[in-house]
């Protein structure tokens, strides 16, 4: 029988389900994770003996760039990024190259290889979902979904300077089901349209040229229209001024305006049966805190300002974030924040890609390398694990690396073994500039996540955060059958052994998608079926009716039209709408 | 010391990779074993053997094996690719990659190579006493770091892009170069013997170009700063006078690249 | 029946406007909206001289076969074959174009496509810089200042200057032609250079040096005195053009292939790359390459995302490996490292040079195409091709990289392929039954 | 006489070739032509005809001139299509793309005929098939 299988005897880590490393048996059938398989099912299992291993849910990336045009370009741009790392064909896999951004194949086999099973791209610019899709549905072993970037968009600064968030909201939900995307995406709000000009708003009340909304503006506004739809996830925020010394400051301050807004996700579907409460109750989801935790007030006085953020977020409940953690090495950064990467190429002088997209939004891309000598760099590396250790409520945070921006995700085991062991950590600040001492206040820091912890922040909170919990980031009854089983006895455990720790998160002894064993040891045994999950919002057809008037009115600013402006079913693979009557 | 020899026999009308042929592959083998080892031609692997006649055991070590092949390998690629010591000898023409990432040792070919020769090289003598094509000792497609050590002698001419991102290392022309010689470079020294067409040291933010004969077309970012005669960096002597230019100006921030360009030949600038 | 909002599938700028009134019975054609060219490739829905059926070349004499014989004679040679050459021309959809690569990879071929004889150099000279550009509605809405470089736009791309550069109203251009300042940099006083406010006559071949001068002058130093015998531009009008770019309030820069084809190649562009982003530290600043072929963008941004690099794929190694100058088409059959060569959707034989088409005649070549030309002539086995976004849907990439899906209006007139995508995976299946027996 | 080529697209040579008549006689009369001011067309002697000759001298094809204001002396012109690629320079610069702009090529007056484009194919490149 497909997709039927038995894990026996493993340690299991299921936090949505309140389990923690209890030795048990998981069964799957059909895909499905279930209490138990017959005894004529059993026969026809797949049977997996994971004593002594550690079993948790498959893993959740809900921040990662991997798909769609700026990816690409970083792909396109970099060669040197290739030939050295790559991946022949084999019987059932296609070949593949790029170490900080690869080729969709390689990429999806890689995330395989470390036991994820879903990943969702950080940014899709409406204009150009197409071209997302297009990469999702090539990327093998992975189930996906996109953010739509609307944190510039045209209509959106229109209606909310008129104050219209009705017609945001029918224009947000029109918008999610036309480019067949997940949630929203709010990037540099208000900046990134000034980049047009080749400027930047600093400020949360700086009103932007010409449209003359204020990120604040923005940001209550999708957030507001964000609950009066019940999408699943919060608004996904890309905070002003990232990548500025003194940043950290403008991040705290857009955290606090969606404090009041009540988290009201409202999505129709069959849920896990969780023993967690698996709806968010956040407003907003900050994503790599990192890159917008600078303090200091330039680059001589730099240091770390993630405490200023991390001491919010632990008095507070309507926040989220992800980490955006830097592990060193070769990295392309990558974010819709176009005038956040001009300031970098004006740092570096490297090569410099950047694209505008008409009336919604905007990208950079460049390439960067960070050293641990740098002086800078090294705070960054301790600030990425601050973010995570800091926040003593582990569903308050999320494992990232902004992928590739502070590195590629196939960093994420060392990641991880920071995060477990101070040893680790300590050997780190041995080997880097003293400034991640000095500038930090990592190395006081004693804490060492539990593997509970880590399941949490790499899969059970990502799913949760994004409201995919009715079936990922659990092993409760009903979810899908992924599943990441590793080679690390949590018995056993020494966590100081922490190079064992990293081998084990590097190739997972098996990832399970939808019961079905697909990679074993590092290598890829089976290619399955993949989903592509978007939102689906159903408003009041007079509404939308009202709404595609503005908007067909202003469709001349496009060079496409508006009937060639929608994503069609077919760029999806296995299209699955995530249903929900909106309270509009 | 034992020398290997390779006599082509095979048919090359789909050009070989025989990144294989170095001495680190060699030492330790017999000259049989050494017939075993795999070649590409097109995506199958063929033994060095169905396109070479192998004579001679490799010896005990890197150092002490020497490789003679003994006539035109010009569309055989790859040869001494990323060898770290002992010796090749070519006795005729190479095709691309000849030396590509070689860290020490010596290869010495007596006829022409193809493009790419010691490309990324970071240490070693890669001597080609022929002419060679594009992109000696420069970087690969995207990358902004070519040689960072060792020396290329090129007798003959070099078309373009010599030395592309180097950073460190030496490349001498004994004749003439076309478009962006140096294009590019932060470091190490590159002298031409004969003419230049045009785009010496193009984008260059560091490192030294010499152009003993004339340049046809100079590079508009480039000041003048002095005249220098008899210039000498180590035991590369470069005689007479030699207007003395900084540049690429047209880099912004930078300019700290050194051009000398002979004075008699290139009286108008 | 009149079908609207037709996506022209003949340049880069995938004009989405196009009318089409279709006459079934009478087998016309009329089309509103789309340029010269556009026009004429409308009328093959209905011309005389369409390839309608299949043909193999057998002892010199050209005959009709079925589709199964052409497939398996097409398959035939590419399983024989010892590196074969794949050309995945740009008149076709993503979608043939991705099986085609998926062949590729397969046998251990190359893969190719027109920017290798295009934008190659574009591309490559955007790996070694970077490149600062917008979606075309960017200039449309905000440009004040175009310049078209080494790019004849009124006759390559005819509707580029009324659709994206210089005549369109938007938002911040209300007035159009009026409220822009154009400049043309062509050795020919084309007549896009006669429309503009400022040609530079440049000599052929010292685009980079200009590019050169101009940056040096940005950076307030004074370019060496010899540039104004190179180009042929005295040292004070680039100043003027430096000033004019500075003081506008957005800059739109278009290259053609007078940048990436004349000496100096990507190092061409990669210099007006270099400028321009060094000109958003003074004003906003975007580039853009105006693509003849209304694919041709497509096709580097699907190897790119399949394989990592975007034209010029090598697999021999079981790997993709890219090295233009080595992979790449003309390289490959001028060196005569390729033994057999599958052509779709682009006539290879009349657009590369005489020794590299010379050898593509002598070995066995498969052509997948619509109208009779050079290489279906010189062709083993001719395969008729399916005109996309006439006679089925698809995907193609326009100049912007901007993926446009398109929709057909009449339906493919071979009842054994509804697409080129189709034909290709039939091709596959053969390939692989061969392959595995 | 050495004269630098330059090829590139005309509106009927795009209109000709996208509409799938490479084999016409206004194609031919489009694109068979060698674009000249008229101090140089003076200078070969006013030919009806011109052959153009690669810079290797192996390739070399009969086209008609065509004098026109937008060229520069040392410059001529044809428009992009098999005749002008006969003579293109196949040396990629190692990037792929030949020389389609500026290549040295050699243009003198001629008796013989100007082919069609089959006719190239056939004769200049399949040895008379």
């Amino acid at each position: 029988m497909s997709g039927t299988i038995a894990i026996k005897n493993g340690y299991v880590f299921d936090p949505l389900n309140e389990i923690n490393g209890d030795k048990m048996d998981i069964f799957i059938r059909n895909g499905k994770v279930v209490t138990e398989l017959s005894a004529s099912e059993m026969k026809d299992a797949k049977e997996i003996d994971a004593t002594g291993k550690t079993v948790m849910p498959g893993g959740v990336d809900s921040h990662s760039h991997v798909a769609g045009a700026k990816v690409n370009g970083g792909r396109m741009m970099r060669p040197e990024d290739h030939y050295k790392f790559y991946q022949k064909k084999t019987p059932i896999t296609h070949s593949g190259c790029g170490y900080t951004v690869p080729s969709v194949y390689l990429g999806g086999y890689e995330y395989s290889k470390m036991g994820y099973t879903t990943v969702f791209e950080a940014a899709v610019p409406p204009m150009e979902a197409r071209h997302t899709h297009e990469e999702m549905r090539s990327t093998p072993m992975l189930d996906m979904g996109g953010y739509l970037v609307l944190g510039n968009n045209w209509f959106l600064m229109r209606y909310f300077k008129e104050g219209n968030i009705e017609k945001a909201a029918a224009y947000v939900a029109w918008m999610l089901k036309t480019h067949k995307t997940y949630g929203i995406k709010c990037v540099n709000p208000a900046g990134v349209e000034n980049w047009g000009w080749g400027e930047n708003v600093g400020a949360l009340d700086q009103a932007n040229i010409h449209f003359e909304v204020t990120p604040e503006d923005i940001i209550n506004g999708l957030a507001e229209l964000n609950e009066m739809l019940g999408i699943p996830m919060p608004v996904h925020l890309h905070a002003n001024n990232l990548g500025h010394p003194g940043c950290w400051e403008i991040t705290r301050d857009s955290l606090k305006i969606p404090k009041n807004i009540r988290a009201r996700p409202n999505t129709n579907v069959e849920w896990a049966e969780t023993k967690m409460n698996p709806l968010r109750h956040e407003s907003i989801y900050l994503t790599h805190c990192q890159f917008n935790a600078f303090g200091g007030t330039s680059w001589r006085d730099f240091e770390s300002g993630v405490k200023g953020i991390t001491d919010y977020v632990n008095a507070q409940d309507h926040i989220v974030m992800d980490s955006g953690c830097v592990p060193f090495g070769e990295a392309t950064v990558m974010t819709g924040d176009g005038p956040a990467i001009h300031d970098l190429y004006v740092l570096t002088g490297h090569k410099w890609s950047n694209t505008d997209v008409e009336c919604e939004c905007g990208s950079g891309v460049l390439p960067f390398t960070y050293l641990k000598n740098n002086p800078v760099h090294s705070v960054q590396w301790a600030m990425g694990l601050e973010v995570l250790l800091y926040v003593k409520d582990a569903w308050k945070s999320i494992m990232t690396t902004d992928s590739p921006n502070g590195g590629p995700f196939i960093k994420y085991p060392q990641v991880i073994a920071w995060l477990m062991s101070n040893k680790a950590r300590q050997d780190t600040f041995e080997e880097c500039h003293k400034w991640a001492q000095d500038r930090s206040g990592l190395a006081a820091e004693t804490r060492e996540m539990t593997l509970n912890e880590i399941a949490i922040v790499t899969r059970a909170n990502a799913a949760r955060t994004i409201g995919m919990s009715h079936c990922k980031g659990t092993l409760a009854v009903g979810a899908d059958g992924d599943v990441a089983i590793y080679d690390i006895d949590p018995k056993a455990l020494e966590v100081s052994d922490y190079e064992s720790i990293i081998r084990a998160f590097e190739n997972a002894a098996y990832t399970i998608k939808d019961g079905q064993v697909v990679s074993q040891k590092g290598e890829i045994v089976a290619i399955p079926e993949k989903k592509t999950y978007y939102t689906d919002i159903a408003i009041s057809a007079d509404d939308e009716k009202n709404m595609l008037e503005d908007v067909r009115n202003w469709f001349k600013y496009y060079t496409i039209g508006f009937n060639n402006y929608p994503t069609p079913e077919k760029y999806l693979a296995n299209p699955t709408p995530i249903r929900i009557d909106a309270e509009v | 010391m034992a020398v290997v020899t390779l006599k082509p026999t095979g048919n090359f009308d789909l050009t070989v990779e025989a990144e294989v042929i170095t001495p680190d592959n060699f030492a330790g083998k017999s000259a049989q074993e050494i017939g075993q080892l795999l070649v590409w031609q097109g995506p199958k692997q063929y033994p060095l053997a169905n396109y070479f006649e192998v004579k001679g055991d490799g010896a005990d070590t890197t150092e002490e094996t020497t490789i003679t092949i003994d006539g035109d390998v010009s569309r055989v690629k790859r040869i001494g690719e990323g060898m770290t010591a002992g010796k090749v000898l070519v006795k005729g023409s190479t095709g691309m990659h000849a030396g590509a990432e070689m860290v020490g040792g010596e290869i010495i070919i007596e006829g022409d190579t193809d493009s790419w020769a010691g490309m990324e090289m970071k240490g070693g003598l890669l001597h080609i006493k022929g002419n060679t094509k594009d992109h000696l000792g420069s970087a690969y497609r995207g990358s902004w770091h070519g040689m960072t050590g060792g020396r290329i002698v090129v007798d003959g001419d070099a078309v373009n892009q010599v030395g592309g991102g180097m950073s460190g290392g030496e490349i001498v022309i004994g004749g003439s170069v076309k478009h962006f010689c140096g294009i590019r470079i932060n470091g190490g020294l590159i002298v031409v013997k004969g003419d230049a067409f045009r785009t010496v040291g193009a984008e260059m933010t560091g490192g030294t170009i010499v152009v003993g004969g004339t340049i046809e077309r100079f590079t508009p970012g480039f000041i003048q700063e002095d005249t220098e005669s008899d210039i000498k960096f180590d035991d590369i002597e470069c005689t007479g006078e030699y207007k003395k230019f900084t540049g690429d100006y047209a880099i912004p921030q930078k300019g700290k690249g050194t051009m000398y360009v002979s004075s008699v030949n290139n009286e108008c600038l | 029946m009149v079908y609207k909002n037709i996506i022209c599938p003949v340049c880069g700028a995938a004009c989405d406007d196009v009318q089409v009134d279709l006459d079934t019975i009478n087998r016309t054609i009329d089309v509103q909206n789309a340029c010269k060219m556009g026009n004429a490739k409308f009328q093959e829905v209905v011309s005389s001289h369409r390839i309608v059926r299949p043909t193999i070349r057998e002892n010199g004499k050209v005959k009709d076969v079925s589709w199964d014989e052409a497939l398996e004679m097409a398959a035939d040679i590419l399983v024989k074959s010892r590196r074969p050459l794949f050309f995945l021309g740009s008149e076709t959809s993503c979608e043939a174009q991705e099986v085609g690569l998926h062949i590729a990879e397969y046998l251990g071929g190359v893969a190719d496509s027109n920017a290798t004889i295009c934008h190659g150099p574009t591309v490559m000279g955007i790996q070694e810089s970077g490149m600062v550009g917008a979606t075309a509605g960017q200039t449309k809405n905000r440009a004040d200042m175009i310049v078209y470089w080494g790019v004849n736009a009124l006759e390559s791309m005819p509707r580029h200057m009324s659709r994206y550069g210089v005549f369109p109203r938007g938002y911040w251009t209300k007035r159009g032609r009026f409220d822009r300042t154009l400049i043309t940099v062509d050795p020919r006083r084309t007549p896009t250079a006669t429309a503009s406010d400022l040609h530079l006559q440049i000599n052929p071949n010292t685009d980079y040096e200009l590019l050169s001068a101009l940056f040096t002058i940005l950076n307030g130093k004074e370019p060496h005195t010899s540039i104004e015998d190179i180009t042929g531009i005295p040292i004070s009008v680039m100043k003027q053009m430096v000033e004019m770019m500075k003081e506008s309030n957005y800059v739109g820069i278009f290259v053609g292939l007078g940048v990436s084809s004349s000496y100096g190649k990507h190092r061409n562009i990669e210099m007006a790359l270099n400028f321009v982003k060094e000109m958003n530290n003074y004003t906003k600043c975007n580039i853009g390459a105006l693509r003849g072929h209304c694919n041709v963008a497509g096709f580097n941004q699907l190897a790119s995302y399949l394989y990592g690099y975007p034209f010029g794929v090598d697999f021999m190694k079981g790997y993709p490996r890219y090295n233009p100058g080595e992979t790449t088409t003309v390289d490959l059959l001028r060196e005569k490292d390729v033994d057999a060569a599958f052509v779709m959707s682009a006539d290879l034989v009349n657009h590369i040079p005489a020794d590299s088409a010379k050898y593509l005649t002598e070995i066995p070549m498969i052509c997948l195409d619509i109208a009779p030309c050079p290489s279906t002539t010189a062709a083993d086995v001719v395969l008729p091709g399916v005109i996309d976004a006439m006679e089925c849907d698809g995907t193609f990439y326009r100049l912007d990289n901007v993926p446009v899906h398109f929709e057909p209006f009449t339906d493919s007139p071979f009842p054994e392929t509804k697409s080129n995508e189709e034909t290709l995976k039939m091709l596959f299946e053969k390939v692989k039954a061969k392959k595995e027996a | 006489m050495q004269v630098l080529l330059n090829t590139g697209s005309t509106i009927d040579e795009g209109r000709l070739a996208k509409g799938g008549n490479k084999y016409s006689e206004d194609y031919k009369k489009e694109c068979a032509v060698c674009w000249m001011c008229a101090a140089d067309y003076a200078t070969l002697g006013s030919p009806e005809k011109v052959a153009v000759t690669s810079r290797d001298g192996k390739h070399t094809v009969a086209v008609y001139p065509k004098v026109t204001e937008v060229m520069r002396s040392g410059q001529v012109f044809i428009p992009r299509s098999i005749w002008a690629n006969v003579v293109v320079e196949p040396d990629t610069f190692s990037t792929g793309s030949p020389r389609y702009k500026g290549s040295p090529v050699i243009i003198e007056p001629t008796d013989e005929e100007v082919l069609s484009a089959e006719e190239v194919v056939l004769k200049l490149y399949m040895g008379g098939e």
